[in-house]
């Protein structure tokens, strides 16, 4: 049960430029992976070719053994749900119960297990003291967990969250882990694009950086922080904790405040 | 130093909202100073910077209490125009800011002073002059539909200060850039810093506000909980009770104290939290 | 173009040196729209085929010529050939000197004569028009309009117009992307395809005109507000008398042409 | 435009940028719309939908530019400017009739549109065409057996173009209701006729401070 990607190549329609070369990775079911990188590196591209969105020119990509090749979008989406950085592409029904009911009632699933997912999704997203705002009253950030429960309800077995942490403040990222337990619980996958260093360390045991079309590492998040050549080659600063137990010379490897603070006393 | 922009126990109101956005506001901005507003989504912390353009009674309309003073003038005193050249406006969406009516990056920057009928030559010069400070100037004969994110909001913020405006507020710059880009945004800012221009923004990256403002001012549930130095505001307690965002060297101070070594002074950039680190470890 | 000529231009009025694209656009306007006018109102195939013509001789003298045939063949084959199959068919049968034999019937001279009017009529009006706005840019015509007088809001709405067409198509491409990636089937048979009207059509609507509330408080942050006099980078040489004369002399020419071909022809 | 009256407030910013993205809307509805049902067009949402929140001056302004990004692509639709202008002072006028608060009371108005958009632009290209038919569905499916079952040639292709706009003008008021049910209240009451296209009323007086 994973999704397997084997040396993926892709250009866009009309241009020859690639915008990912030879890539493969295999995404375990219960997993946590981010994806880390500049911008230009091809992060979204290889995700979106991860669901589905587009396909790739050269090589496979299986999700729990189907092959997506001859597979639209669509369906491929009960298994992998994605996450968009902008919320307004995706809200057209000016409820927000609506909004999350459409895709559970367009796949015809019976009154009560849309309720029971709808509800679960509301009440794990935290929307619920927003339920009769309209969607585009309620603030931006606020408005971007009303599309991670329209995923939750659909229960994907692998969620793509891109850049989640744009935007947020401390409620917004409270309540980001508790989603994210959630999924943890339910046994999903959760793969993310972000550049938000400390909650990256934060909450995924795995990393992969990519930098100019292709991946240059990957492993645990504890070695892959403190490779300082790998983290120059993809332009990317280690978390805050780390850059201060490096400079004054710690030797353990720190991933967050309380570490730090442990290491030093 | 003057006062250019006063809150004189000022409540607002969108319309058809049954609460008020900010209730009872009070404070003074001096001129030539670095503002960094903090606080959480939907507190206010939009709303106040609103109210200091002029935005929220004139184009949100609802309910204005109390006054917003501009260099000693009520606001609804001023002209419209008069308020985009007094005050310039850096919005959160970059790809909103492009007018579309423009082939070149050349000439949305000057779309501003084409507006205010500024002479073409003096337009040119003052063009040149900016894009080299924003580091646009390799960008002149692109496109702006075709720019990146982060260039996007570089050739938005040439554009207003190119209306040489003395005061700019900036809405959340950098939520929707990656790391790079944003220290390019606050590098901008800090040069607005040198010119003796007054900057108020409203920032998540509370990191990067630490290092470059003067002044914080918090804004939680419509009112102000704290304003002054930054290095007094971060330490008060009653930012952590409302769920404010605060660097993470201040919460590092904040459990070192509770691991029973404290520092001696409260860190506000990491450069002086290793600096003091380091001398804490010779000193043991 | 280096960066330093570039800047160079705009000290100047622009040009392109071509003696048709730099001819002043209202002048060029008045003189093309005097000719489309008399091809409709004459509608008969001598003035249209004598417009056409006119219209071909300028076209080869500019460098939009290519375009400008292609784009006339083009429509020459969809617009016309369609019609005058239908007109034919109508008129099969009908009395009056024979032409030629269609599948057994008479197709009466009167019939055919019809069909060449309408087609030099449309080829005609489309020749001379495709000769205005292949070679003048909407900006240099949206500047002059607005040196006699008309207001910059409107340039401002033709252009934004253009540049909003392009942008909102992009729009929808983001929008079709994630609303598959959540489940909604987009390709596939008719009836699928009328499904995912409303779950497409309605994120572009209203997410865009939302998004107008941003570009509204943008644009006023540039003084669009302001009622004072304009000035502009871009700038087009003022109309110069000779090229005043050819315009008044085209107005001449169609007003007594017209009258000349309703009485003759 | 510019002409109005200065005590009347210069068309504000917020509809002048509205107009340039109705107009790409009406684009987009056709290649969407067209493209899928063969039958409704859609292009004439953009046109109606700022008639109805702005006012028919605004209205007016989109079907003018609308029809002159067609005239690009095809110069005879020059003669169809009034039509399109007419849909959007009709939608003004009928909006403040509140017509857009209903479902069916903006279906029950389709006649109207389906006569400016079917009869009177089957006249004007009746008579462009010099009295005659033309290549398209209304007048093959509809028109061409009316004439030969007797009916002047005028009038068959008449009632051939105004049922099938009813159908994309029916199809089009309804998309149009959608969408203003759609928007949110605080975004609508920024436009001009805005107070015509919201249902709920608020008052101003128990806001808490």
């Amino acid at each position: 049960m994973a999704i397997e990607v084997k040396n993926i190549t892709f250009s866009y329609p009309n241009s020859q430029v690639t915008a990912v070369e030879n890539v493969s990775m295999t995404i375990e079911k219960g997993e946590r992976v981010a994806i880390i990188g500049q911008n230009g590196a091809g992060k979204s591209t290889t995700v979106k070719i991860m669901n589905n969105i587009y396909k790739p020119t050269k090589g496979t990509v299986t999700v729990d053994g189907i092959n997506t090749k001859n597979k639209t979008t669509a369906q491929i989406a009960p298994h992998v749900g994605y996450v968009f950085q902008n919320p307004n592409d995706q809200i057209f029904n000016d409820d927000v119960t609506k909004e999350i009911d459409y895709v559970l009632r367009y796949w015809k699933l019976s009154e009560e297990e849309i309720k029971r997912r709808r509800e679960e999704a509301i009440d794990v997203t935290g929307i619920r003291p927003y339920l009769e705002m309209h969607p585009f009253d309620i603030p931006l950030p606020i408005r971007k967990f009303l599309t991670i429960a329209v995923v939750v309800a659909v229960s994907p077995d692998y969620v793509i969250l891109d850049e989640p942490t744009a935007g947020q403040d401390l409620w917004g990222c409270a309540q980001l882990r508790t989603v994210m337990d959630y999924l943890q619980s339910k046994g999903k996958a959760v793969l993310t694009i972000s550049h938000d260093m400390e909650y990256v360390a934060e909450n995924f045991d795995r990393i992969i950086v990519m930098a100019h079309k292709n991946i240059i590492a990957d492993g645990k998040t504890k070695e892959i922080l403190y490779r300082p050549d790998i983290l120059k080659e993809a332009h990317v600063k280690p978390p805050l904790s780390a850059q201060i137990a490096q400079a004054i010379g710690i030797r353990t490897k720190v991933l967050n405040l309380k570490e730090l603070t442990a290491a030093i006393s | 130093m003057g006062v250019c922009i006063e809150f004189q126990d000022v409540s607002y109101a969108y319309p058809l909202t049954r609460k008020a956005a900010v209730r009872h506001l009070n404070c003074q901005l001096e001129t030539g100073k670095c503002y960094g507003v903090i606080g959480p989504n939907a507190g206010g912390k939009t709303t106040f910077c609103n109210l200091m353009r002029g935005l929220c009674p004139n184009f949100y309309g609802g309910i204005l209490k109390g006054n917003v003073l501009v260099n000693g003038k009520n606001l609804l005193e001023w002209e419209e125009e008069e308020l985009s050249v007094q005050i310039g406006y850096v919005f959160q969406d970059p790809f909103a800011q492009v007018s579309g009516i423009k082939e070149t990056v050349f000439e949305e920057i000057g779309m501003g002073m084409e507006n205010l009928g500024v002479e073409a030559e003096e337009m040119i010069k003052r063009i040149v002059e900016i894009a080299k400070m924003v580091h646009v100037d390799t960008l002149l004969q692109k496109n702006p539909l075709a720019l990146s994110g982060g260039q996007c909001q570089r050739v938005a913020f040439a554009s207003i200060l190119a209306l040489n405006s003395d005061i700019i507020v900036i809405d959340e710059p950098t939520s929707q850039l990656d790391p790079e880009a944003s220290n390019d945004v606050f590098e901008i800012i800090d040069l607005l810093k040198k010119q003796g221009k007054t900057v108020i923004i409203a920032e998540h990256k509370v990191d990067l506000l630490a290092e470059y403002c003067d002044e914080i001012i918090a804004i939680a549930d419509g009112s102000i909980i704290a304003q002054g130095s930054a290095r007094e505001v971060f330490a008060d307690p009653v930012l952590r009770e409302k769920g404010v965002r605060i660097p993470q060297v201040v919460s590092l101070a904040l459990e070192m104290e509770e691991a029973g070594t404290p520092f001696c002074r409260m860190p506000i950039t990491m450069e002086e939290t290793i600096r003091m680190l380091k001398e804490k470890k010779e000193g043991k | 173009m280096t960066d330093r000529e570039f800047i160079e231009s705009f000290r100047h009025y622009q040009k392109k040196g071509n003696w048709w694209c730099d001819f002043h656009p209202i002048a060029k306007l008045v003189f093309c729209l005097a000719f489309g006018f008399m091809s409709l109102i004459v509608f008969k195939w001598q003035a249209g085929l004598a417009i056409f013509i006119l219209a071909g001789i300028i076209a080869i003298f500019t460098p939009a010529r290519k375009t400008y045939f292609i784009t006339l063949g083009v429509m020459f084959v969809v617009g016309c050939l369609f019609t005058v199959v239908v007109r034919l068919y109508v008129h099969m049968g009908d009395p009056g000197p024979v032409a030629f034999y269609l599948f057994g019937k008479a197709v009466p001279k009167a019939a055919v004569i019809s069909c060449l009017d309408l087609i030099f009529m449309i080829e005609g009006f489309l020749g001379i028009f495709m000769t205005f706005f292949l070679t003048t840019e909407m900006r240099d015509l949206c500047y002059s309009f607005e040196q006699i007088g008309m207001s910059p809001s409107a340039t401002f709405m033709v252009l934004s117009t253009f540049s909003g067409i392009a942008s909102i198509k992009e729009k929808l491409n983001s929008v079709r992307e994630s609303q598959r990636a959540r489940g909604i089937e987009t390709e596939g048979s008719l009836i699928v395809k009328i499904k995912s009207v409303l779950p497409v059509l309605f994120p572009v609507i209203i997410s865009s005109m939302t998004g107008v509330e941003d570009r509204t408080l943008a644009m006023d942050a540039r003084a669009f507000a302001a009622n004072g006099k304009h000035t502009a980078l871009r700038k087009v040489a003022p109309a110069k008398p000779v090229e005043k004369l050819i315009a008044v002399l085209a107005l001449i020419i169609c007003v007594a042409g017209s009258i000349a071909g309703r009485i003759y022809l | 435009m510019n002409g109005k009256k200065r005590k009347k407030k210069k068309m504000d910013n917020m509809t002048k940028l509205l107009i340039p993205l109705a107009v790409a809307i009406n684009m987009l509805a056709y290649n969407v719309l067209y493209s899928t049902t063969m039958v409704i067009l859609g292009d004439s949402i953009g046109t109606i939908l700022v008639g109805a929140v702005c006012g028919p001056g605004p209205g007016a302004v989109v079907g003018i530019l609308s029809n002159l990004v067609n005239v690009i692509k095809n110069p005879v639709m020059i003669v169809m400017l009034p039509l399109n202008v007419a849909f959007g002072v009709v939608s003004g006028y009928l909006s403040r009739k509140k017509i857009f608060i209903r479902l069916w009371k903006a279906v029950l108005c389709t006649p109207i549109y389906g006569f400016i958009g079917g009869w009177l632009s089957g006249s004007i290209i009746f008579l462009a065409m010099g009295g005659d038919f033309w290549g398209n569905m209304a007048s093959v499916f509809v028109g061409i057996p009316l004439f030969n079952a007797g009916v002047p040639k005028y009038f068959a292709m008449a009632v051939g173009q105004l049922l099938f706009d009813c159908i994309d003008k029916a199809a089009c008021l309804i998309l149009v209701y959608l969408i203003i049910r759609s928007l949110p209240d605080r975004f609508l009451i920024k436009l001009p006729y805005g107070k015509y296209v919201t249902s709920k009323q608020y008052d101003e007086s128990e806001v808490e401070f």
